[in-house]
């Protein structure tokens, strides 16, 4: 069983269809899958939905695909920072369904959990309770938001062994893990591919069982959205 | 007279201060962007106080020095920061699962408008380019207190702590502590109404019940 | 007549052996206890098949030497399990977000009924001491495929593949396949009937039509 | 802020009460947390509702306080193995509900992610169905389980660094971490306590800010209940 690929394009021949639903690891810049972007972009797929906490900045990240229309609509929290998802979306070009960060994840997490709804107190109250059921827990009202089960998730790693086993480092982690638990397909782009037995089994952030397909995406030229510094004190 | 507030108000880094002084020793916050951020420069001397960021970690460091910045360790605001020897990491599903189930004692937010009844709006302005609300709908329902820390008034005047929010909500009734650069408000509870616990430096009562259209007690 | 059909049909080992011929070249399966724990050792040379185990485990690999016994190390049976190079642990709740959410390929179980529309009972006999379902219900009701091996009759020669279930489900249309000591049982989705796929070497339809009150094709 | 207790008495002094509901890890006789039910033991309270995997076996584990009768209830899915309490329930002394090992573990993460309620297909048209909401989802149904808040979480861990991060050791994670969640207040025992810095960030099964009482348990004598060997091939 052979899980990597020799590039994004191959890792992702067969998978994408006009109109599919795509789940996207990734929190600003961080962890994003910049290989996987460009292989949709490449592919030219459109009318595309995708959940992503951002929509990446202009040309970068998911930024890519909005300029190429290839996106009809956006699952997101927090969509600043990107002038062509402002213009595209104030025009009527762009759906865009905002939902709470936590929901967002939760709603990933539930889907690859098996899990069609669950009730949160988020929102409750709010514009994003509009048209859901409330349903009242111990005297509180909580509303309820689906699992979201992707056609394709598509995600960043730092390291993954040869059966697909693998790890994120620091912050990048985000919601690259429960986008691709989201996924029916999860395809994987890491800077690094280790032989099997190198990982510890105890720190498996992804098994291997959520990883279909894997490339090495490396090198990677990380981008930095607020660079902020202290100075060093004199010695 | 908008200068005569200022000039007698708390400033920024004032109001960040008062905000820390809700801080408890072994208290789990998550600090907004803006003037809750600097709550962080202001945590008591020899007070464990470990910040969480929505985006997946506990124990935010300062920011790095310039060698040390890494992409892959940023806050939920993006900016770098760096990481502390009682750090962990873990996803945003994790993260908001702590969040959403009440595992964080305190957070700080910015805020737009408070009612009289609790209600934040922070997140949208009708007409304006929705940015979406990220955290801070999770943050007001799962957090165990909430402290709003906004200007008493608008640029333009206008009250800010009013019988009933004009904009969009973040949430209803989930604000505990409101702290102004004029005044702080407190409820024990979500069923009671605001008390004015205090006033700023030079601050009447009297100028607080000018310019605050909300009903609270004193 | 009990003694003849052990003779002719097959034993635990050749039902087992008969499960694995469904495995598939990078499945992720789950077995339970009994004649489906027999199936690992039945996996064809050169496959690959990584093993769940419901209590936290991906990569199960054989029973450890007496000197490698490690009581942190077990499987979903409470025996003590080795790990493999490619093995990784999870908690409960993840091992099951996994299970439910349709991420394992296929589940191989023991059943003590079956009925010709996939229910399945084998977690309770009413009068009986209750053991607990454990995770059968979550197994049947996520994982994508479900084989249950069984034998064709109860130990009084009763049917055991029937019109419906006379205990306590686990699972209500949740069965792809049925092996038994005699036949073979499959239906394409959860709409269509069983069909009689395979018989044991020296049994014939005309003997399983006698022993299974289930409607099936042929 | 000390997290760290002398002993399992102190570390639960001020958190026990008659007819509280506790929450505890482990999978038969893995990764139970030994200590802390001992210590339960010896203060006596009573009526307790217990939700935990199982129920110990006669005088291991939980089944200490069955035989005490602290135990008012479990929530559970598999009691087997356990004469005391197959008496008392058959007796009616004893009130069981069981729940499917999966939506025990989601219910407990449910309860400790402020999710009071999620929709399931585990159990539906069975006797686990009865009395619960049935809703469908895309031409499927499923029933509604409630997330558990436990008055008190009692778990065992592998190490713990001094401000609580702690980590699990191979499948005695199991419900060691959905339960820790689920407590209003969590109290662990650890293997080790280890200086702050000394585990990897990127591998904390369990953060700090759910461990808010820690106890060196060890030393262990830790029980198999099912011995299994192979023999070594000859040289």
């Amino acid at each position: 069983m052979q899980k990597i690929y020799p590039n994004a394009e191959a890792a992702l021949e067969g998978l994408l269809f006009d109109g599919m639903l795509i789940a996207a690891g990734g929190f600003g810049l961080c962890g994003i899958p910049e290989r996987l972007i460009d292989a949709i972009q490449a592919s030219g797929v459109k009318d595309l939905t995708i959940a992503s906490n951002n929509a990446g900045i202009d040309n970068e990240g998911l930024g890519k695909l909005l300029r190429t229309r290839q996106v009809k609509k956006m699952i997101a929290s927090y969509v600043g920072e990107n002038k062509e998802f402002e213009r595209q979306y104030l025009a009527g070009e762009l759906e865009v369904e905002f939902t709470p960060q936590g929901t967002l994840a939760e709603r990933m997490r539930a889907g690859g959990a098996g899990i069609p709804g669950f009730y949160t107190k988020t929102g409750v109250g709010t514009q994003v309770a509009e048209g859901k059921e409330v349903k009242t827990f111990d005297g509180d009202d909580f509303i309820l938001e689906r699992g979201i089960r992707a056609d394709l998730a598509i995600i960043k790693g730092w390291k993954a062994d040869e059966s697909g086993n693998l790890v994120f480092r620091k912050t990048a982690r985000n919601f690259n893990q429960p986008a691709a638990t989201s996924g029916k397909v999860c395809v994987a782009e890491v800077e690094e591919i280790v032989p099997v037995g190198s990982l510890d089994p105890d720190s498996i952030h992804l098994p291997s069982i959520y990883v279909k397909r894997l490339i090495l995406g490396a090198p990677y030229d990380k981008k930095i959205e607020f660079r902020t510094v202290r100075e060093r004190e004199a010695a | 007279m908008a200068t005569q507030v200022e000039a007698k108000g708390w400033d920024r880094n004032q109001m960040a201060a008062r905000a820390a002084k809700e801080l408890k020793d072994g208290y789990y916050v998550n600090l907004g962007i803006g003037i809750p951020t600097l709550v962080a420069n202001n945590i008591p001397q020899g007070m464990t106080v470990t910040l969480q960021s929505e985006n997946g970690m506990l124990g935010i460091g300062p920011f790095p020095y310039d060698d040390q910045v890494d992409p892959d360790l940023i806050n939920a605001g993006k900016q770098t920061i760096s990481e502390l020897p009682n750090t962990s990491y873990f996803s945003s599903a994790d993260s908001f699962a702590m969040i959403r189930g009440g595992h964080i004692d305190l957070a700080v937010l910015g805020g737009m408008e408070v009612s009289e009844t609790g209600d934040l709006a922070n997140w949208m302005v009708p007409g304006k380019m929705i940015k979406g609300m990220g955290g801070a709908m999770d943050l007001v329902a799962g957090v165990k207190k909430i402290i709003v820390v906004m200007e008493h008034t608008s640029k333009n005047g206008d009250p800010k702590f009013i019988p009933e929010c004009t904009l969009p909500l973040t949430g209803k009734n989930v604000i505990d502590m409101i702290i102004t650069d004029l005044a702080v408000f407190q409820r024990p509870d979500h069923d009671s109404p605001f008390r004015l616990i205090e006033t700023a430096p030079g601050v009447s009562s009297q100028e607080i019940r000018e310019k605050t259209t909300a009903h609270y007690v004193e």
